[in-house]
């Protein structure tokens, strides 16, 4: 027995690391070199699809580097073995272009591959020149347009000049981005050798071409998608599209107090002012784009300002009324149409938010004061506080703003100017406008610069952003000549700071009744780790603090801030959640580890990793547009957010050589010609295989 | 022909001759024409003749051989059949016997199992489906979720166990309801266990392959094909129908229950459950207290007839025969061998009908009256080589749900070849019988057919799907030409010994080895050697 | 099991038992019925029955053919105007297919 | 989908064996089991070298030991199946159908060669078949477009080429021709050492030989089967 069993022992040894030493190459790897990017999906809208999507077996294109738009010419008029898969650089990647691309169709052009060379770049937005274009603010129910930008005149006074619309189309195509370098150059190089090169032979070579895997489920639009999910046709139900849905954060000032009977009484005296702005971004291809300058400098703001009044006004007794509250939310999938604020502004109308789980009475809209929405700061020095009509409010709003703005005390270098009209920039204000356009807004908006809004390219170079790693305490507010050694005036830091300080003096004043005279201001140094957490690494300081202690460290990519459907990731919002909760909260050194368990109780790490219990204001609601909550809602009625996201299995993209048809055709005739032979042949022989081996005894005498 | 083997044809040359006068010819030609379809070279004379000359002793040799020792086998142990020696000279000749009806049963083995894997394998590589464990079975509750593979192999053996505890019980009630002659229970449980396999995992086949190659259709037409392919299966496997339409369908429900073994059992628990149910049916079969062995006992003693269904058999002599002689009777009787029929119910009554049926031709048919005595211990002998089908027949009766169905294969497992004896009985009969014979030749081989379990063919093809679902051919081939290397000894094994045997062991135990043997050491060296093109 | 060797009242049982049954919406059956009973009907030398197998077979094939030819047909209106019907297709689909109309 | 390359390379390499297995197999039983049997005992020699092969982690990259061993196995399970052929010749005789197959000892011979030669070839390429029928031709990292047409004839060739060895192999112990059987190895270690240069390219180098071995191989099986420049006389003379 023994030594079988130690026999056995060393076989079955030899095998488990002789199996792990094993390299065995099958052909396929030799054939194929996958590539890895990032690839453009389908979303669908009530009447539209949008996107892209390969065929169902992926698509296959021969690779064409498009250096100038000759080359493009070359392809589109005299294609000599499509189809095609164009390398196009961003700046080539214009409207005209694709679409040029587009009419060729898929027997021409079958892939497009946008590579990440930027030189030559000016500018790359795929989003409309006029942002939600279609669920802003309307004058009168009768037009399908909103009334706050007018695509059809003149582009430089839309909300994004440089907006190609290109993320509205629908391509028959899969575009897939390729980002990493040596997958360029392993996509270049493959071109250079096999086909740059005596084009007029391209029918009869073998050719470097691409595979693009990218086949999306969900057709025509949401309305039939989400039929098709819904309805279950056979045993194993397939999904066909998920509606776009998120979480919007929202945070008091100060804690609300619980009632218990919450669906009897409204909030009845409570008055709020809502500071918002949004959280998300969106770009053309899957997993990618930051929205820094479009969407992040304003969650910036809207951050610091909760943090400083939180720091200036401790307790509601500072107050002059102690009704008052502040309200910060943070509107999630804004890109599509004000996901997160057109529900937030439909639970209002039903008294759905809070939502009664907080045992918080509901809040409806006669409870709000104001509204102060932050929209997109490209330029945090020149701003434009937009009105629908000049209120007292407004003016007196204003001039509260610019008297810090421009006091010489603080010299932010801010400039602050009313615009009253119907010129409202595409932020979440306007679907409250949209419900009652009487409702006092103001939103703090300056004028459009950015030139790569909601595309993949707006990220910390576009904002200018570098992080200092003070690795200061920045919990703290900080004084005015503090920082002046870390950032210089220009840094982003300090335009957030300064913005930042002077909405949040402004909102000291009116709640507080009195004039800011502190000479403490925001702090850049919370606005440095902030923009180092979105734009960098979830693996930093500022979201340690804000978790609980021992918990895993984020993944070092920054967090993903597209809205994505249920299921997928949320963490911007988990991740602003944490952070509005921590910078909001209030510590309770009385309460031990053990009693801070359930919310509004949450135990942070805290700046020093050392955990302590905070009495935390913040929530989640859901960010899910109200048309899949009504039933049999009209798809096309354009009320509600429409968009869903299609599913699909898998996004992938692989070169190798395509055979000739040449080479193929030579392969399968030669194929068969042996085989008919080889048939006849051995007909003959083993019909009359006696004659052919006629003296058999012989051989088998022996 | 060198003189070793020289003498016995020539003896059968002679004897052959006369029988050959009494009512060969037109069927020798016709052998020659087969011969000159089948086989191209039988064209010039020379081999006419011999190919004629050969195959008529083929059956005489069985005659002058085996007709004594019949009597003998009769006369002393009343038909139990193993190859109770008569003389060592005789036993050989019958082994001889035996193997030349394998050699060709063999084959009619290898085209049906064959196909039946190429179903699978052809499944598994297109519909990614059935190649995924999402969902589990009710037996397995051990899902194998954990990395670690000692918590693998332990969930897989669990596993494993449990299914086969449900085996085994699921056997032992067989046997109880069989004693008590609850054939009607058993029976209604093997309408609907096929009912279920043709309709509903039929309907699942036809959704996955639809959506696997993304084919849109519509109810009416998806109904109508469900419908239509379900009732004729019913029909051809339960009721009557033509040979062919039964074999297919009987492979396409073996595939079918492959597949769905493949899809539902973790990875690890389908190995292990492959071993397992080859050492089941070693004892089952084999053990002398083994629940198998008991069936066919008890079925012995009953001296019944019973129906095939659900087991893959080439032979439809039962209904000829039957319907030949007494058309009314026999129906029953043919439904009840050929297929499987609900009016098995009355089934002792039928049954005696079928012996009625097989046993008054002899006196008329013997050329011999020596040969009716024979004829008859013959049929009873040949009834008693049927009960172990017939036994395992029964536990189909169980399949109503899993557990059912998995019973029912691993009961239905099993080899069984009608005897000499009873071959001759029919070749006897056969004399008499002035059919249009147009198909005779190759009848007389069918005749004796080897009875193949479906759950053979589940259990083979679920190894051999099992195999391919990791992308490597050569595994699949390497298991398959193991799994037909098996079934080879098997029938080698079955031809020498005359018993009933069961067919998992061998071939799984091959398939096991060979596949784990493949993947593991063949396959880098395979591949090193074809990725640099070298060819060994 | 083999018809060549059923005697000649079975075979005419077996095949207007197949016929019968091809009502119930079962087009394969006839199908079978027809490839079965070819033989007996046309091949064989004639005997009392055959007359009524033939006809059996015949109108077995008829009615195939005729199946066959409304089933193609109402195929391809459907599957040509499934985009078209929209809402009604989906219900009526068996299988919806991924990534088209 | 280059599903033509597929088929293209699938009728190359398996056509004529397919027809052979049609003609000549197919119809008589005891041919195909010993088809299948071979098939097997190669499937064994294989098991046997690639153990070998992998238990000599240090050689592993060094194929020509592999491929010596696995050559060297493969003729030892040859001369295995002989012994076992001609000891069942009895039975095979009492099971035989057509005679023939006992008669002629070089049917046997023949259809074991078939065996090994048909399963030989798909090992070594049916992966390779299988991983041609994607969108893609060889030649991205190296290797020429030729690869798959030149897999597919080297294949042919191996299957031939056994068949042809196991009709020498099998005379020449009947007969106690060392020269054959020397022959026989001597050329399976060529082949298959003339194929290492496939990785590097050479295909004409070695497509060449082998095939020049095959039709000699060919001639002296034919020769040993019985067969004379007279019968192929008649042969094409149709009489």
């Amino acid at each position: 027995m023994a030594p079988q069993k130690k026999a056995a022992a060393i076989w079955l040894l030899l095998f488990l690391q002789s199996t792990a030493t094993v390299f065995s190459e099958r052909t396929r790897d030799k054939m194929y070199e996958p590539i890895l990017g990032a690839s453009c999906f389908r979303r669908l809208n009530g009447t539209h699809q949008t996107g892209c999507s390969s065929t169902y077996s992926g698509s296959v294109g021969v690779l064409h580097l498009v250096n100038v738009d000759a080359d493009l010419e070359f392809l589109l008029n005299s294609p000599p073995s499509p189809p095609y898969a164009p390398l196009i650089r961003p700046h080539l990647f214009t409207r005209a272009n694709l679409l040029r691309l587009k009419e060729a169709g898929p027997k021409i052009i079958s892939v497009v591959l946008l590579i990440n060379r930027t030189d030559k770049m000016k500018q790359f937005s795929h989003e409309l020149n006029c942002p939600n274009q279609y669920s802003g603010l309307k004058l009168n129910r009768s037009m399908s347009e909103t009334a706050t930008c007018d695509a059809s005149g003149n582009v430089a006074n839309t909300w994004n000049r440089w907006g190609t619309g290109l993320l509205h189309e629908d391509f028959p195509f899969p575009i897939y981005y390729i980002g990493e370098d040596k997958d360029i150059f392993k996509l270049e190089d493959c071109f250079e050798k096999f086909n740059n090169f005596n084009y007029e032979s391209h029918a009869l070579r073998s050719l470097c071409a691409v595979e693009v895997k990218a086949f999306m489920s969900a057709a025509v639009n949401s309305e039939v998608c989400i039929r098709r999910t819904n309805f279950i046709n056979n045993l194993g139900g397939s999904r066909y599209c998920d509606p776009m849905e998120g979480r919007n954060v929202y945070a008091t000032l100060y804690p609300r107090n619980a009632s218990e009977n919450v669906e009897v009484n409204v909030a009845g005296s409570e008055k709020f002012i809502i500071v918002s702005c949004r959280l998300d971004t969106t770009s053309m291809f899957d997993g990618l784009g930051m929205g820094a300058m479009g969407s992040l400098v304003g969650l910036a703001i809207l951050t610091q300002v909760a943090h400083m009044l939180r720091l200036l006004l401790p307790s509601p007794g500072a107050l002059s009324d102690r009704q008052r509250n502040v309200l910060f939310v943070v509107f999630d999938g804004e890109s599509y149409d004000y996901i997160g604020s057109q529900r937030f502004v439909y639970d209002m109308e039903h008294l759905a938010f809070p939502s009664p789980s907080t045992h918080t009475a509901p809040i409806s809209l006669e409870n709000i004061e104001f509204i102060l929405d932050i929209g997109a700061l490209d330029d945090v020095a020149n701003i434009k506080l937009h009105t629908l009509t000049s209120t007292p409010l407004a003016n007196q709003l204003l001039q509260q703003l610019n008297r810090y703005a421009k006091s010489p005390r603080y010299n932010f270098t801010v400039n602050i100017e009313s615009n009253v009209g119907y010129h409202i920039p595409p932020t979440s204000a306007q679907s409250f406008l949209r419900y009652d356009p009487k409702l006092p807004v103001l939103i703090l908006n300056s004028v459009p610069s950015n030139r790569y809004y909601h595309s993949i390219y707006d990220d910390l170079e576009n904002v200018e952003f570098t992080y200092a790693n003070a690795s200061k305490d920045y919990t703290t507010l900080a004084d005015i000549g503090d920082t002046a050694n870390i950032f210089n005036s220009s840094a982003l830091q300090m335009g957030v700071r300064n913005v930042s300080s002077i909405v949040a003096m402004t909102l000291y004043e009116i709640l507080s009744g009195k004039q800011y005279q502190g000479s403490l201001v925001a702090n850049p140094l919370l606005a440095d780790e902030f923009f180092y957490c979105f734009l960098q690494s979830s693996d930093c300081p500022l979201f340690k603090a804000a978790s609980s202690p021992n918990s895993p460290a984020g993944p070092q990519q920054p967090p993903m801030r597209y809205i994505s459907v249920q299921g997928g990731s949320q963490e911007s919002s988990g991740w602003t959640y944490r952070m509005l909760g921590y910078l909001l909260s209030h510590p309770q050194p009385a309460v031990s580890k053990e009693n801070c368990t359930q919310l509004p109780l949450f135990f942070f790490a805290g700046l020093n990793g050392t955990g302590e219990c905070r009495l935390t204001t913040q929530n989640y609601t859901h960010a899910l547009s109200p048309a899949f909550l009504i039933d049999n809602y009209d798809w096309r009625s354009g009320d509600y957010s429409t968009w869903t996201e299609s599913t699909w299995s898998l996004l992938s993209a692989r070169i190798f050589l395509r055979p000739s048809n040449v080479h193929e055709i030579t392969t399968l005739s030669i194929g068969i010609v042996v085989f008919i032979i080889s048939f006849c042949l051995i007909y003959i022989i083993s019909s009359r295989w006696e004659v052919l081996f006629e003296d058999v005894p012989a051989s088998n005498a022996a | 022909m060198d003189a070793t083997s020289a003498t016995p044809p020539d003896a059968d040359g002679s004897l052959s001759g006369a029988t050959e006068r009494l009512e060969r010819p037109p069927k020798r030609q016709q052998q020659q024409q087969q011969q000159q379809q089948r086989t191209n070279y039988g064209t010039n004379n020379a081999d006419a003749t011999d190919g004629a000359v050969l195959t008529v002793p083929s059956v005489v040799i069985r005659e002058s051989g085996s007709r004594p020792s019949r009597l003998n086998a009769g006369g002393n142990d009343g038909g139990h059949s193993s190859g109770s020696g008569p003389g060592p000279s005789q036993h050989d000749i019958e082994e001889e016997q035996g193997l030349k009806y394998g050699a060709q049963h063999v084959i009619k083995l290898f085209v049906p199992v064959s196909l039946c894997m190429l179903v699978v394998v052809a499944t598994i590589n297109s519909i990614s489906f059935y190649n995924s464990t999402d969902v589990y079975l009710l037996y397995t509750p051990f899902h194998e979720q954990s990395p670690e593979p000692s918590v693998k192999f332990w969930n897989a053996l669990a596993n494993s166990l449990i299914l086969m505890s449900v085996v085994v019980v699921m056997t032992i009630l067989l046997i109880v309801l069989y004693k008590k002659r609850c054939y009607r229970v058993i029976h209604g449980w093997l309408i609907l266990s096929s009912f279920m396999l043709l309709f509903i995992f039929t309907y699942l086949y036809l959704e996955e392959l639809l959506r696997a190659y993304n084919i849109p259709m519509d109810y009416p037409t998806a109904v109508l094909i469900m419908w239509n392919f379900g009732v004729a299966g019913m029909m051809a496997i339960h009721w009557q129908g033509p040979l062919r339409l039964q074999q297919g369908y009987l492979i396409f429900v073996a595939a079918l229950m492959a597949l769905v073994f493949i899809k539902y059992l973790p990875e690890w628990t389908a190995w292990a459950v492959l071993a397992a149910i080859s050492i089941w049916d070693l004892i089952a079969v084999l053990s002398p207290r083994g629940p198998l062995r008991i069936l066919v006992e008890t079925a012995q003693e009953r001296n019944e007839q019973i129906f095939p269904a659900l087991i893959y058999s080439s032979t439809v002599i039962y209904t000829y025969m039957g319907t030949h002689y007494t058309p009314e009777e026999t129906l029953p009787t043919a439904t009840a061998t050929a297929t499987s029929s609900p009016s098995f119910s009355n089934s002792t009554t039928t049954t005696r009908a079928t012996q009625n049926s097989l046993a008054s031709p002899e006196p008329a048919a013997g050329p011999s009256s020596s040969s009716t005595r024979p004829g008859n211990t013959r049929t009873n002998q040949q009834r008693q080589q049927d009960n172990p089908s017939a036994a395992e027949e029964e536990a189909a009766g169980f399949t109503q749900e899993w557990s059912a169905n998995l019973s029912d294969r691993v009961a239905r497992r099993q080899i069984e070849v009608q005897s000499t004896q009873s071959a001759n009985g029919r070749s006897n009969e056969y004399r008499t019988v002035t059919a249009p014979d147009s198909t005779q030749q190759p009848e007389a081989q069918e005749e004796r057919g080897i009875k193949l379990g479906l759950g053979d063919f589940i259990f083979y093809s679920v190894l051999v799907g099992k195999a391919s679902s990791y992308g490597d051919w050569t595994t699949t081939i390497a298991c398959f030409v193991a799994i037909l290397i098996g079934l080879c000894l098997t029938l080698l094994l079955l031809a020498i010994w005359r018993k009933a045997l069961p067919a998992l062991p061998i071939s799984i135990t091959f398939g096991l080895i060979f596949c784990f043997a493949t993947s593991a050491v063949v396959k880098p060296f395979m591949e090193n050697l074809s990725a640099k093109q070298v060819f060994i | 099991m083999d018809i060549s060797k059923a005697p000649n009242p079975r075979k005419l049982q077996l095949c207007r038992t197949y016929f019968m049954t091809g009502f119930a919406l079962l087009p394969f059956v006839w199908a079978i019925n027809v490839c079965w009973f070819c033989e007996e009907a046309f091949r064989k030398p004639p005997y009392p029955e055959q007359a009524q197998i033939k006809r059996y077979v015949i109108y077995s094939a008829i009615g195939t053919l005729v199946w066959t030819i409304a089933l193609i047909s109402w195929i391809i209106i459907f599957q040509t105007n499934r985009a078209a019907w929209g809402a009604t297709a989906d219900y009526m689909s068996f299988i919806i297919p991924l990534g088209s109309a | 989908m280059t599903l033509p390359e597929f088929f293209g390379c699938t009728f190359i390499a398996f056509g004529p064996p397919f027809a052979l297995f049609v003609f000549s197999i197919a119809n008589d039983p005891v041919r195909i089991i010993i088809l299948i049997a071979a098939a097997f005992f190669w499937l064994l020699s294989l098991l046997l070298s690639s153990l070998l092969w992998f238990a000599a982690v240090p050689l592993r990259d060094v194929l020509v030991f592999g491929v010596v061993f696995s050559v060297l196995f493969q003729e030892c399970f040859r001369y295995i199946i002989y012994r076992i052929l001609r000891s069942t010749e009895q039975g095979l005789h009492a099971v035989a159908e057509d005679t023939r197959v006992t008669e002629n000892k070089h049917i046997l011979a023949y259809v074991s060669g078939l065996g090994f030669g048909i399963i030989s070839a798909m090992f070594a390429l049916v992966n390779v078949l299988a991983d041609m029928s994607g969108p893609g031709t060889m030649g991205l990292k190296g290797g020429s477009e030729f690869f798959f047409i030149t897999s597919a004839a080297q294949a042919l060739s191996i299957v031939l080429l056994h068949t042809f060895w196991s009709i020498i192999f099998f005379n020449a112990f009947d007969t106690n021709n060392y020269v054959h059987i020397g022959y026989v190895v001597g050329t399976h270690l060529f082949v298959s050492l003339l194929t290492l240069l496939n990785a590097d390219g050479y295909y004409w180098a070695t497509l060449l030989p082998n095939y020049i071995v095959t039709v000699l191989t060919g001639a002296i099986a034919f020769k040993v089967a019985g067969g004379t420049g007279r019968s192929i006389k008649r042969f094409i003379m149709c009489r």
